[in-house]
């Protein structure tokens, strides 16, 4: 006899999503990943919009990474128009990512992953179990909050950074608190991989194709995706490698890159840019062992990693900042004309293009965003069946358990994915 | 004092909102003292929805039958409920083309013609729907504002209402009006403030996030953008940028 | 002859002098480009030239949002944390003249706690200005209601004191004044005489435009030196306390004039009304009594250009 | 001497004794202020208010229905209509509260001694006028003949029912009640009589050139009472008028409740008709 055990919602994640695990007797057939956010449509809606319109707007199609899907538009904007931008701006910019991280990776590992590991049901029994871990958790995430609402003006959907510049450059003052803040949370951050590297209840998965953009250095002046074992294609002709189908019982559109289902985020960064900076760095050939060449399984350390990285990384930006001072930039508006952009950045989950076509008008004929959840979803589908299979015959909790926490490791973002391309 | 017992959940939204509530960090230890979230699939597991919930706080607009669903359920089982954030109040940005194109063109366009769309209508305030007791405004909403909201829950009453527009804050915090002296696309006068204007302090226009101030003059400021170049187009894209209905003709 | 007169090339270390009695203020831009009240860092900020700041030294006394009360185990204390002693350099007349305004208001039994500390901790001095376009106040009028007041000739500043305390400042900077003639008399009062409240009534065109083309934007409520109405909202705390705070409001909002189950000036036009009434005419307990001084910021500020006073002024021919 | 410092703005600490509901809506709630508020309130005139404040909620303009007792406690009698009413009705007794007052001006009792009074209440306006009348009821000897004439929408809507006619039984007061309308299931129930205020003072003789009136209720009843009394013979200057306004301090600096020049909080809330001639906002 048939049966299938349903995970519905999937908890601790962003958005809506569901699993099935379809099986015959013992034997699993198949299992289902669903995203079922209701669709937002940003991509038809951006359609007869200006282009000064269309980074406001995108931003909204996820508040966990609306910084990164502002930069992200702003730079595709930009790369139309042929607009330059001052390294203040630049560096805000940048600083405001790695903010985004930092609050990101902390959000993800304290309040959603932590309780896993603690077996509690989420953040309100954490506040019990572990209220300090809970609460070195939160001040890690409150500083990127800080970051991002002083230099974004706001915390979600931030409106200081625009087409060109910046709305207003931080203060001396604003960029010595936010380096004292960082200072302050430091060692919780260089400590944390400690607590997410653990071992987990269940076995080896598939290896990964990791994906990541080149250059690593230039978190904003991404030229090209790699992956492992395949030469890297130019970003620009993202469309000819990455192909999109539309699932009949997914709101979201499985991308697939060079035929293979790509893995892209904080493991595969790592994978593919080994060479880190500063103490993070270090940190990282630590792990290696558990982190190079390794399955999905070491995400949640890489993310750990990463956010020390990002920690250490705002300290060098807000330095230079301080460095450069404040200045008054008058941000001239791009003349529209009738042009493509694309641009893409590494988002906390991963790999995030966006592209763009306007008329002469500047009024955006094509928007097309390609997201790190959309990207992942054919590896975690993947990556979801092989652990069924490899726990057939254990009892259905433990199995509902394990895949649950496997989707955590993903951290995906379904706001995100249920956003694709117009063909 | 007796926890209380607390659904939050999010529709056709961002997430925006619920994480507005995960970013008060210096509230949230104690706030989670008070309150049981006894269905917040967010940041909890296990989550149920047959208790009575003293209130459930929701984001976002209603687009599918299963938002509709949901947002019966929680009616249903909740002494409150809390319509949060501007999707949940006006529809907000996934709404914001309900007046000029089908939801069937948009999803085709977004979902390919020869492909099976997904089931969704135009998305719509809450209230379209549900009788809603409270509300918290914004895109996303002032942290101040949740937390006014979630306390006053928990003391057996609601948050004293605001009912100024953004300019009256914007002024009395001295910053530049984008509108008198820059002449750009400004919508503080007719959005409702409460968000110490945020945009025009660091030197941008209030986009309207926060929907429209009670006694919003709608037809004058529509006048003021005409004087000042602006196209009729471009302005009521702008207005409906998070509220796709406004009456242009309003002026009390 | 008196030490009274105060060289420009000495203005900056009388500044320093200033700082002896207080945390010095005064006009500056902000990096936005507006004219404001600030502290004084560096004597560099220091913009004399202004015309007018955006925000009126109110917001000094009366803050924007305040904190009134506390509220924990059982019982309501001050919620008013005190004051530590301000010098407001470079005011205006008009500015000054607003001051002495609320004075009136919030000095007169029962005195208002947070608003007496404050002022009585205020050192106000006055300086001498250029009206432009947006003025409507008697050119040359000096107000007296500071401690001291600078008027500015060719080279230089007369002093003029007007309290105990602007003499001890005088004396305090005795070294840097030098001899000069004592400063003119000028005329002291009102800007503008108190209107005809029945004026609220007539037929005037304006009324109507007015009321359909304000936009209810505040603004002109919110710079304007003696609008000072306020609404008063509790919320709780979790701890089982709370705080009742006051904040600026606006007799142009629909919410002024509400009460259970109804509204007594419903339309904007009657609450234009009651803004002439009240600015121009004056009430309980100060009935009769101009509260406009002239500044010129509503009518700046107004994103509609309206100016209640033109009503003043009879219809010149019908409109249309 | 107590509590010298006090200022005005500072409620006093007051304990929540009793609660009695009057209707579906509408309590009667008798609270203990604090020693130190008892000196102020014994100063207490009818028709002044105090500032109640329910904490967390925030303050409201409330007249005692009843002058202080001896014991010091208050009588207020409160409708459930909005924000801090709402979070009052949820209190039980015990309950920690705040006072300040009293405020406003009250009714001018001594040009009211030796003559006929007339009150005129509509609908919760009983509550105010009822400390009046207790006060008239209580020196007894020094007015002429007291009428009180209450209005309300329906038979379980009247408040102070069973005490009113009590109060009538003893002789020292003319009762007339009425209704605006009664459903028919309460019939026998109420022995009052069916139509508005305005009807029953229609038909109503009495010596107009002595009497003072006061009234209180919703402010549709005052525009036209004023004219039935006016026509009736009762100069302006004797008709007293108790208003409503929304008031944020209570000692007239929030500003919002005026009316034309005045501030409902310090030059009423009671005013005399002749008062507000001219001023559309007043009534
Ligand atoms: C001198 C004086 C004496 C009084 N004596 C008594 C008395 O003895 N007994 C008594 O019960 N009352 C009395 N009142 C009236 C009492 O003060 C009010 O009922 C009370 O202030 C209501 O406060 P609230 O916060 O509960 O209502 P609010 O929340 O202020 O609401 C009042 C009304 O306004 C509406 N409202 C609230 N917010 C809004 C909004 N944002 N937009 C539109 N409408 C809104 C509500 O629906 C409600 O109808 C007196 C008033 C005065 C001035
Ligand atoms: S900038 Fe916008 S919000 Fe600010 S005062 Fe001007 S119009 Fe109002
Ligand atoms: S200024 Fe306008 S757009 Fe900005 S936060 Fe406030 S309401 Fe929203
Ligand atoms: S500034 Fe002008 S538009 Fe704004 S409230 Fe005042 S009169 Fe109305």
């Amino acid at each position: 006899m048939g049966s299938v055990v349903e995970i519905a919602p999937l908890t601790r994640l962003e958005g809506h999503g569901s699993v099935r695990v379809y099986r015959e007797g013992r034997r699993v057939e198949r299992v289902e990943l669903q995203f079922i956010d209701s669709p937002r449509l940003f991509e038809a809606l951006l359609l007869g919009k200006s282009f000064a319109e269309v980074p406001e707007i995108i931003c909204r199609i996820c508040a966990l990474c609306s910084t990164v899907h502002k930069v992200t538009a702003l730079l595709a904007v930009e790369d139309a128009f042929g607009v330059e931008v001052s390294e203040v701006t630049a560096l805000t910019r940048e600083l405001m990512l790695q903010a985004g991280m930092i609050q990101d990776h902390a959000l993800h590992l304290y309040c959603l992953v932590l309780p896993d590991l603690l077996g509690v049901r989420g953040v309100a029994e954490l506040a019990r179990v572990a209220p300090d871990l809970l609460k070195t958790g939160l001040a890690i995430k409150k500083v990127g909050n800080q970051i991002t609402e002083t230099a974004g003006g706001r915390l979600i959907h931030p409106v200081n950074i625009r087409l060109g510049g910046l709305g207003r450059s931080l203060t001396r003052n604003e960029l010595a608190r936010l380096r004292d803040e960082l200072q302050k949370v430091l060692p919780a951050a260089q400590e944390a991989h400690r607590l997410f590297n653990t071992p987990f209840p269940f076995p080896e998965l598939p290896t990964p194709d990791f994906l990541v953009l080149q250059p690593a250095e230039h978190p904003l002046g991404a030229q090209a995706c790699s992956m492992v074992g395949r030469a890297s294609f130019p970003l620009r002709d993202y469309r000819q490698h990455i192909e999109e189908t539309v699932l009949d019982y997914s709101n979201a559109k499985l991308s697939r890159v060079h035929g293979k289902e790509a893995t892209v985020g904080a493991l595969a960064r790592l994978n593919l840019h080994p060479d880190l900076e500063g103490g993070a760095g270090a940190l990282f050939k630590s792990h290696k062992q558990e982190l190079v060449g390794k399955d999905m399984r070491g995400n949640n350390l890489a993310q750990a990693i990463e956010m020390y990285h990002a920690t250490e990384r705002a300290l060098r930006l807000i330095d230079r900042l301080i460095e450069l001072g404040p200045r008054q930039e008058e941000t001239a508006a791009p003349s529209p004309r009738a042009a493509t952009g694309c641009a893409a950045c590494e988002a906390p989950r991963g790999v995030l293009i966006h592209s763009y076509s306007f008329d002469s008008q500047g009024i955006c004929t094509m928007a097309d965003v390609i997201t790190p959840t959309a990207l992942n979803q054919g590896a975690l589908a993947r990556d979801l069946l092989a652990l069924a299979r490899g726990m057939e015959g254990e009892e259905t909790n433990r199995m509902t358990t394990a895949l649950e926490r496997l989707i955590r490791c993903y951290d995906p973002c379904i706001s995100c994915s249920v956003h694709v391309l117009s063909l | 004092m007796r926890r209380m017992k607390l659904a939050i959940t999010g529709l056709t939204a961002c997430s925006g909102c619920q994480l507005t509530l995960l970013n008060c960090e210096d509230e949230l230890p104690e706030l989670l003292g008070h309150c049981e979230l006894v269905y917040f699939p967010l940041a909890e597991s296990g989550n149920v929805l047959d208790v009575q919930f003293d209130a459930a706080i929701v984001e976002g607009a209603v687009s599918t039958p299963k938002d509709l669903e949901l947002l019966f359920k929680l009616r249903n089982a909740s002494t409150h409920l809390v319509a949060y954030g501007t999707c949940a109040l006006f529809g907000g940005v996934a709404a914001m083309n309900n007046r000029v194109s089908t939801r069937r063109e948009l999803l085709r366009s977004v979902f390919g013609a020869g492909e099976k769309l997904p089931e969704s209508f135009p998305p719509v305030p809450l209230a379209n729907f549900v009788s809603v007791d409270a509300a918290v405004t914004g895109c996303p909403p002032e942290k101040q504002e949740i937390m006014e909201l979630v306390v006053a829950l928990a003391a057996g009453t609601l948050p004293p209402a605001r009912s100024y527009p953004v300019c009256t804050e914007c002024r009395s915090h001295e910053n530049l009006c984008l509108l008198l002296e820059k002449r750009e696309l400004c919508l503080g006068p007719v959005v409702q403030g409460g968000c110490n204007a945020r945009c025009p302090a660091t030197g941008i226009v209030c986009e309207g996030c926060r929907g429209p101030v009670r006694e919003a003059n709608v037809a004058q400021e529509l006048e003021l953008l005409l004087e000042r170049g602006f196209g009729r187009d471009e302005i009521e894209r702008r207005m409906s940028r998070f509220k796709p209905e406004w009456d242009y003709g309003k002026r009390s | 002859m008196e030490k009274t007169f105060l060289k420009t090339s000495r203005l900056n270390q009388f500044l320093e002098t200033l700082r002896l009695f207080g945390e010095l203020h005064g006009p500056t831009v902000s990096e936005s480009g507006v004219h404001r009240f600030s502290q004084l860092h560096d004597p560099a900020e220091l913009q004399l030239d202004y015309r007018r700041t955006q925000i009126p030294p109110k917001k000094y006394l009366l803050p924007f949002r305040e904190e009134i009360l506390h509220y924990a185990s059982g019982s309501y204390s001050e919620g008013y944390a005190g004051a530590g002693d301000l010098v407001l350099f470079g005011v205006h007349s008009c500015d000054l003249e607003g001051i002495a305004y609320l004075d009136r208001v919030f000095l007169a039994e029962p005195v208002d706690t947070g608003y007496a500390t404050r002022r009585s901790r205020l050192t106000l001095i006055g300086i001498s200005c250029e009206p432009d376009d947006f003025c409507f106040c008697t050119e040359g009028m000096e107000s007296s209601s500071c401690d001291l007041f600078l008027d500015a000739v060719a080279d230089g500043f007369r002093l003029s004191s007007h309290s105990a305390r602007g003499t001890a400042l005088l004396t305090a900077a005795e070294q840097l004044l030098e001899e000069g003639p004592p400063p003119a008399p000028r005329p002291s009062g009102p800007r503008l005489l108190p209107q005809d409240p029945q004026l609220r009534f007539s037929e005037h065109p304006l009324w109507r435009r007015f009321a359909s083309t304000c936009v209810s934007c505040g603004a002109c409520s919110v710079c304007c030196p003696t609008c000072y109405c306020f609404d008063v909202r509790e919320y709780p705390s979790l701890s089982g306390g709370g705080t009742r705070i006051r904040e600026w409001d606006n007799c142009l909002f629909a919410s002024h004039g509400e009460v259970a189950g109804a509204n007594f000036r419903p339309d904007r036009l009657d609450r234009l009304r009651y803004r002439f009434l009240h600015k121009y005419c004056g009430f309980t307990p100060l009935q009769g009594i101009t509260s406009c001084v002239g500044c010129g910021r509503c009518k700046e500020v107004c994103p509609v250009g309206i100016d209640l006073r033109e009503l003043t002024a009879p219809p010149e021919r019908e409109e249309r | 001497m107590k509590k010298a410092q006090h200022t005005p703005h500072i409620p006093f600490a007051a304990r929540l004794l009793e609660r009695r509901d009057l209707s579906e809506d509408t309590t009667l709630f008798r609270i203990a202020p604090e020693e130190g508020a008892l000196a102020e309130l014994s100063s207490f005139v009818p028709g002044q208010f105090v500032q109640l404040s329910v904490p967390g909620a925030g303050e409201i303009p409330i007249s005692p229905a009843d002058l202080p007792a001896p014991d010091g406690t208050l009588e207020l009698c409160v409708r459930r209509v909005g924000h801090v009413t709402e979070l009052l009705h949820k209190q039980q007794t015990g309950a920690r509260l705040g006072i300040r007052g009293p405020f406003g001006s009250g009714f001018p009792l001594r040009e009211m001694a030796g003559r006929p009074v007339l009150l005129l209440a509509g609908g919760l306006g009983i509550a105010p006028l009822r400390s009046l009348l207790m006060h008239l009821l209580r020196q007894r000897s020094s007015y002429g003949e007291v009428t009180l004439m209450y209005g309300a929408k329906q038979p379980r809507l009247m408040l102070f029912r069973e005490e009113l006619t009590a109060l009538a039984a003893t002789g020292g007061l003319r009762l007339y009640l009425t209704v605006d309308f009664a459903p028919e299931t309460s019939e026998g129930e109420y022995s009052c009589a069916i139509g508005l205020l305005p009807d029953l003072l229609k038909g109503f003789r009495f010596d107009a050139v002595n009497t003072y009136a006061a009234v209180c209720g919703p402010p549709p009843l005052y525009r036209c009472l004023v004219t039935d009394l006016e026509r009736a013979g009762v100069a302006a200057e004797r008709i007293l008028l108790s208003l409503e306004r929304r008031m944020r301090c209570g000692i007239g600096r929030c500003c919002h409740c005026a009316l034309g020049q005045k501030l409902c909080c310090v030059d009423g809330p009671v005013f005399r008709a002749s008062e507000l001639k001219g001023i559309p906002e007043a009534l």
